[in-house]
């Protein structure tokens, strides 16, 4: 399609949402309110690793407005993993804790009340029997033959198709290191951040005449939250019915589907409107996060500076439970070699599981931390090499044509000319031999 | 009291979208008795302006005005199927999806308007604002009220389309990895400039200067947006936040926003940008997602400038002033 | 909660008579921007809460060299107090514009660090609090208030009225270093005052917040300040001398290791200033 | 203990409202009398995302017993449109895009009403002072200044 004849495309056109965001009508889903509506608030775990031996609830019960508790029993299909939609498994996260918690602020059960004081006032009173279980919290200790294990199935790793790690194998990483002049190796970590959107997650799930639910919701993902819901609940996928699709702010972080399951299940149980909408600090605190991602490299690399053999060992630490980081995994696998031409690549990404709240879906899904790490590698390869930085880059960069690791085919490339771009902004004059460069004419091999 | 500056660079890539059991989008118009044409989706606007650059692009394949474009989102039961607004998916998969609806519409609206121009649809042109005219003849043109009418009540015909787009599954080697994940890439490169308090081991981010390559802007303020808050949001990053600021240690989670440090509206560094448009294979009018990428290149960047400036690699992110001052003993200990 | 009780004194006297009347369980609240996070996240369950907003106990009133200053004035008031550059530029550290709107001078001395700067303000300059209770009234020097991290020598049933402060002499400095510039917790803050014979200092106050478990006075640095003309290498052995006064916390803006390394850096920048 | 009647003027309409002790200006708003404008960020005070005017100084109305404001003078967003028209300041943020995901707009455009109505010719630093107790998340904060800014020069312009 040509520019030239582009009307609406590629014009400044004003946010269609954007009166109802400055008169403060847009409708949020902390705004709705219903008659006889409920407030849901979590009793969750203190402690980062426990056996859960007992819920006391006879003095939340007393408090005025208590309208009931609701824990792992009352939920059909409590054990489930977000991911199963797509065929990802086993399930492994509970909805409510079972016997055992595996970070702190896991829920353990849900108090159903009048008014959101007398529902906290409940939680507040709930009474847990916990013995506390040694943690492990490192990505690398959580491997070790002795390390509490928080999974079923004996391992704190993620099996992808019966491997400890996504893989990738492309050339020969030992052969490139032998003819390499120099070996660089470095460790990046990243640790875990909070989405911190404005609003807070949350729903209000709402039973109709007719017997539907229907769930006003902020999810950035409608039906993926409608599919994982019945699932849980075990009811027909027509039973279910989501609003949703204004959200203040997501960045990854209202992926997840959390809030919803337990709000329906609480509407269903006591026929009547629920709210379940996060506090700041279960926001901060028990919600999932970026996940920490620890990633060693080994690059073997020639004196003039090109890249022959990459090595990578990557952990990231999924928190307690799966949620997204299986396959951000893979995502990350698949990029963390970087926009560059490397003919030799290796690569172990591992899903690890630690007593810490989980890793989820954020803003660069796997591949932040890959451009933070393999970016500051690069600086560290031009230092060593004695080249600058911006030459170690047009030296490696991928041009359309190339193969990249996981064995596809480059086409949309435009990394040399952001770079020549960059520098021209910034008055760095580069050499006449990376000005001319271009991602479509291929370098001479 | 010794600042030293530094500058450091960074260069990336950024998928779009993702291969997850198939990654669809779905999205269906129809044009109500009056010519209004509604699009019906399940896709969330996440503040990044879906509803408008959705309502853009299908504007522009019917040849109607922006206004008269109305985006009806988010219900399960009357939007059809969207796997949601995340991956830097949204724009690409549904500008699709809604290309090819509107296509569809189109095409129906052409074959009305022919019928009451009497000339063949291949004569026909779009104004842009309402009207479709017999190329080369101006004069001979039917607004779109008019003609919605008639296909309602005088043809018996539904000006509407469907669309889906779907980058279809592609299953991971486990031996080799070979996989394909993404439909296209984009990227950019961020040259960071920093001066660093060696005494505090505070960072001042004095500017970051950018270049994006995005396919094609649909909405060059949209873009603008997603370039500046991202950028603060990498700076953030790379200098501020974790919920463990005792990684892997679980002392200490911050409990709110004064206990989480974020940069506010007085740690701004001056902002540039550049963005190029390469149109991609398979975007909407070859669009690439952007919103995920402008967080990533600015926090290696001030990582590498930090390292520019007092000669320490830290290779921890958040890049704290704490973290600084103890990399700057260990450095001088040696020395010493 | 449903049976919660709101009283809103409209005297001084009122307050006293309540606060004898329920006892040590009321709350009492001024500005509410420490109370009310807790109460809404139900952290804190208050039966009754006496509010301070309509005791008429915002005033500012300066004469014959002296200050004094309503329990419930404003921090926005402190930041109009142009005259007296430490304290408005401590005020204006605390919070956002909101906050600073709605939080007290009475109430700030309350917060428990890292909260609580405006505190370092008022001891540099010398400032004492009056408490009055049904028994009548008396009058303290804040460096006396605190006993520990929440805990003062105010007694149940008195409460805290008015700041009094002798109009400062001298030349005065404030940082609040924390990991933003502003509308956030401190690592450390300090105030300083000093009060300069020729070259020689006179009389040196040296406060610090958010390295122990209340705001306090640095007496040693006090101490070694005076009698000396103060240059860059006093003004760093002071600095120096003050990591000796401190008892730094961890907390998730700094560890206790950082905020003892920042103690003495923030220390010498704000005599710098002081340094003609 | 009961409900009180508590008299106060709301967007500049003089009503009684009926709340149980202690209950916040926030909840009032949003729960009792549906102006939803005004947000629920934290809770804490930390966000502003519930900033409203009283007396023309801005507070946060999830630290604010209603009690305390009896009797006087409080406006939210709903409040400022008038005759149906933008305030000056709606309209710079919406024709310079000073937003995004829209929720923490309601509190930068108060804090802002305050400052404009105070101090007409803010310089950059004023704005910023003004806005540092305002969180966003999406915007990076320079679009809102420069809305803040722009909604000075087009305020006095019609002033002139």
């Amino acid at each position: 399609m040509s520019t030239e004849t582009l009307n609406v495309v590629g014009k400044s056109k004003l946010r269609r949402d954007g009166l109802g965001h400055v008169t403060g009508k847009t409708i949020y889903v902390n705004d709705i309110n219903f008659p006889d509506m409920l407030t849901l608030k979590m009793v969750r775990s203190p402690v980062p690793h426990a056996n859960l031996k007992g819920i006391d609830f006879s003095e939340a019960e007393k408090v005025t407005g208590f309208v009931r508790a609701l824990t792992y029993e009352d939920v059909p299909k409590n054990i489930y993993t977000i991911l199963t939609l797509i065929g990802v498994g086993p399930d492994e996260e509970m909805v409510l804790a079972e016997d055992k918690v595996r970070y702190i602020g896991e829920p353990i059960a849900a108090i159903v009340a009048e008014t959101e004081e007398s529902a906290m006032e409940a939680v507040s009173r709930v009474r847990l029997d916990l013995e506390e279980l040694p943690a492990v919290f490192d990505v690398e200790d959580a491997l070790k033959p002795d390390a509490p294990i928080l999974k079923d199935w004996g391992t704190n790793y993620f099996v992808y198709e019966g491997h400890h790690c996504r893989r990738v194998r492309f050339g020969d990483v030992e052969k490139g290191f032998q003819q390499a002049q120099f070996i660089i190796e470095d460790c990046y970590q990243t640790t875990p951040i909070e989405h911190a959107p404005s609003e807070t997650t949350g729903c209000i799930a709402k039973p109709e005449a007719d017997g539907r639910i229907t769930v006003y919701t902020n999810t950035q993902a409608l039906f993926f939250t409608l599919d994982n819901t019945a699932i849980i609940l075990q009811v027909p996928f027509q039973k279910l019915h989501l609003v949703g699709g204004t959200v203040g702010g997501g960045f990854g972080g209202k992926v997840d589907v959390i809030v919803e399951p337990i709000a329906t299940l609480a509407a269903m149980k006591t026929n009547r409107p629920v709210k379940y909408v996060f506090s700041r600090q279960e926001e901060m605190q028990a919600s999932s996060s970026r996940g920490a991602w620890r990633m060693y490299f080994k690059d073997g690399v020639m004196k003039d500076g090109r890249i022959i053999a990459r090595q990578i060992t990557t952990y990231a630490d999924s928190g307690a439970y799966n949620r997204h980081t299986p396959y951000a995994v893979t995502k990350h696998a698949a990029n963390i070699a970087g926009p560059y031409r490397i003919p030799n690549v290796w690569i172990d990404a591992h899903c690890v599981y630690t007593n810490r709240q989980p890793g989820s879906a954020m803003r660069g899904f796997g591949v932040t931390p890959a451009s933070f790490a393999l970016e500051m590698q690069m600086d560290k390869i031009a230092d060593q090499v004695g080249l600058d930085p911006w030459a170690i880059r047009f030296i490696n960069a991928y041009q359309n044509g190339d193969m990249k690791p996981h064995r596809k085919i480059v086409e949309d490339a435009t990394l040399i000319e952001v770079m020549q771009a960059a520098a021209e902004m910034v008055g760095h004059d580069l050499p006449e031999e990376y000005k001319s460069m271009s991602s479509w004419a291929r370098k001479e091999d | 009291m010794a600042k030293f500056k530094g500058t450091g660079i960074a260069a990336v890539n950024y998928p779009t979208g993702m291969n997850l059991g198939g990654d669809p989008s779905q999205a269906l118009i129809h044009s109500t008795t009056t010519g209004t044409f509604v699009i019906s989706l399940s896709s969330t606007d996440l503040g990044q302006g879906l509803k408008t650059v959705i309502a853009q692009i299908a504007a522009e394949v019917l040849g109607v005005s922006f206004e008269n474009v109305m985006i009806d989102t988010a219900d399960t039961d009357t939007g059809p199927h969207c796997m949601g607004t995340f991956a830097s998916r949204a724009t690409h998969r549904v500008g699709n999806a809604v290309i090819q609806a509107a296509e569809e519409a189109r095409k129906i609206m052409l074959e009305i308007a022919s019928d009451e121009l009497e000339v063949s649809p291949e004569d026909l042109e779009t104004d842009g604002e309402g009207n479709i005219r017999v190329k080369g003849s101006p004069d001979r043109s039917i607004n779109i009220v008019d003609l919605a009418l008639a296909a309602h009540f005088k043809y018996g015909k539904t000006i509407a389309g469907r669309g889906m787009y779907m980058k279809p599954k592609s299953d991971v080697d486990p031996e080799t990895g070979k996989m394909d994940p993404d439909s296209t890439e984009a990227h950019a490169c961020t040259v960071a400039e920093v001066e660093v308090d060696t005494e505090t081991g505070e960072v001042v981010v004095l500017s970051l200067k950018s270049a994006y390559e995005i396919g094609r802007q649909v909405n060059p303020a949209l873009v603008e947006g997603q370039i500046r808050g991202g950028s603060v949001m990498g700076m953030a990053h790379a200098l501020y936040e974790t919920t463990h600021p005792y990684y892997p240690a679980v002392d200490h989670m911050p409990g709110g926003f004064s206990e989480y440090p974020l940069p506010g509206p007085m740690e701004l560094p001056e902002i540039e940008s550049v963005v190029l448009e390469y149109p991609s294979v398979n975007g909407p009018y070859g669009v690439k997602g952007l919103g995920e990428m402008t967080a990533n290149s600015p926090i290696p960047a001030i990582a590498n400038a930090i390292k520019d400036a007092i000669g320490v690699r830290i290779t921890e992110i958040p890049i704290t002033p704490e973290k600084i001052l103890k990399a700057l003993e260990e450095k001088d200990i040696p020395e010493a | 909660m449903t049976n919660r009780s709101y009283l809103l004194p409209e005297t001084l006297e009122e307050v006293t008579k309540l606060l004898d009347e329920y006892g040590p369980e009321i709350l009492v609240m001024a500005g509410g921007t420490l109370a009310m996070p807790l109460i809404n996240e139900g952290v804190s369950t208050p039966e009754i809460v006496l509010g301070l907003k309509r005791a008429k106990l915002n005033y500012l009133r300066k004469s014959n060299g002296i200050f004094v200053v309503g329990a419930t004035t404003s921090l926005t008031q402190m930041t109009e107090q142009s005259d007296i550059p430490v304290l408005r530029e401590a005020a204006n550290a605390v919070g956002g514009w909101a906050i600073r709107n709605m939080g007290t001078i009475g109430g700030n001395l309350f917060a428990p660090p890292p909260g609580g700067d405006f505190a370092v303000a008022l001891l540099a300059l010398d400032a004492e609090l009056k408490f009055v209770g049904k028994n009548g009234a008396r009058v303290m020097p804040l460096d006396e208030f605190y006993t520990g991290f929440l805990t003062n020598r105010m007694v149940p049933g008195e409460i805290l009225s008015e700041v009094i402060l002798p109009i400062p002499k001298g030349s005065s400095a404030f940082i609040k270093y924390g990991r933003r510039h502003t509308n956030t917790p401190s690592i450390v803050a300090v105030a300083i005052n000093i009060v300069f014979d020729g070259d020689m200092v006179e009389e040196a106050r040296v406060a610090l917040n958010a390295v122990g478990p209340h705001p306090f006075r640095a007496k040693r640095v006090e101490a070694y300040l005076q009698g000396k003309a103060l240059k860059e290498e006093v003004a760093l052995e002071a600095a120096e001398l003050a990591t000796t006064e401190i008892e730094p916390f961890t907390d998730p803006i700094a560890s206790e290791w950082y905020r003892r390394k920042m103690v003495p850096v923030i220390v010498k920048r704000a005599l710098e200033r002081l340094i003609a | 203990m009961q409900a009180k009647i508590i008299n106060l003027t709301l967007n500049g309409k003089n009503i009684d409202v009926m709340v149980s002790p202690m209950t916040t200006l926030q909840v009032l708003l949003r729960e009792n009398l549906g102006y939803t404008a005004t947000k629920i960020g934290c809770r804490q005070g930390s966000c502003g995302s519930c900033t409203v005017l009283i007396n023309g100084e801005p507070m946060m109305s999830c630290l604010l017993p209603v009690e305390d404001v009896a009797g006087q003078d409080v406006v939210t967003l709903e409040g400022l449109m008038v005759d149906g028209e933008l305030h000056a300041i709606q309209e710079t943020f919406f024709e310079t895009f000073a937003i995004q995901c829209g929720y923490c707009t309601p509190g930068m455009i108060m804090v802002s009403k305050a400052l404009l109505d105070k101090n007409p010719y803010p310089s950059r630093e004023e704005v910023i002072n003004a806005l540092a107790g305002n969180y966003c998340r999406c915007t990076g904060y320079e679009p809102i200044i420069q809305a803040v800014i722009e909604s000075a020069k087009r305020m006095n312009s019609v002033g002139n």
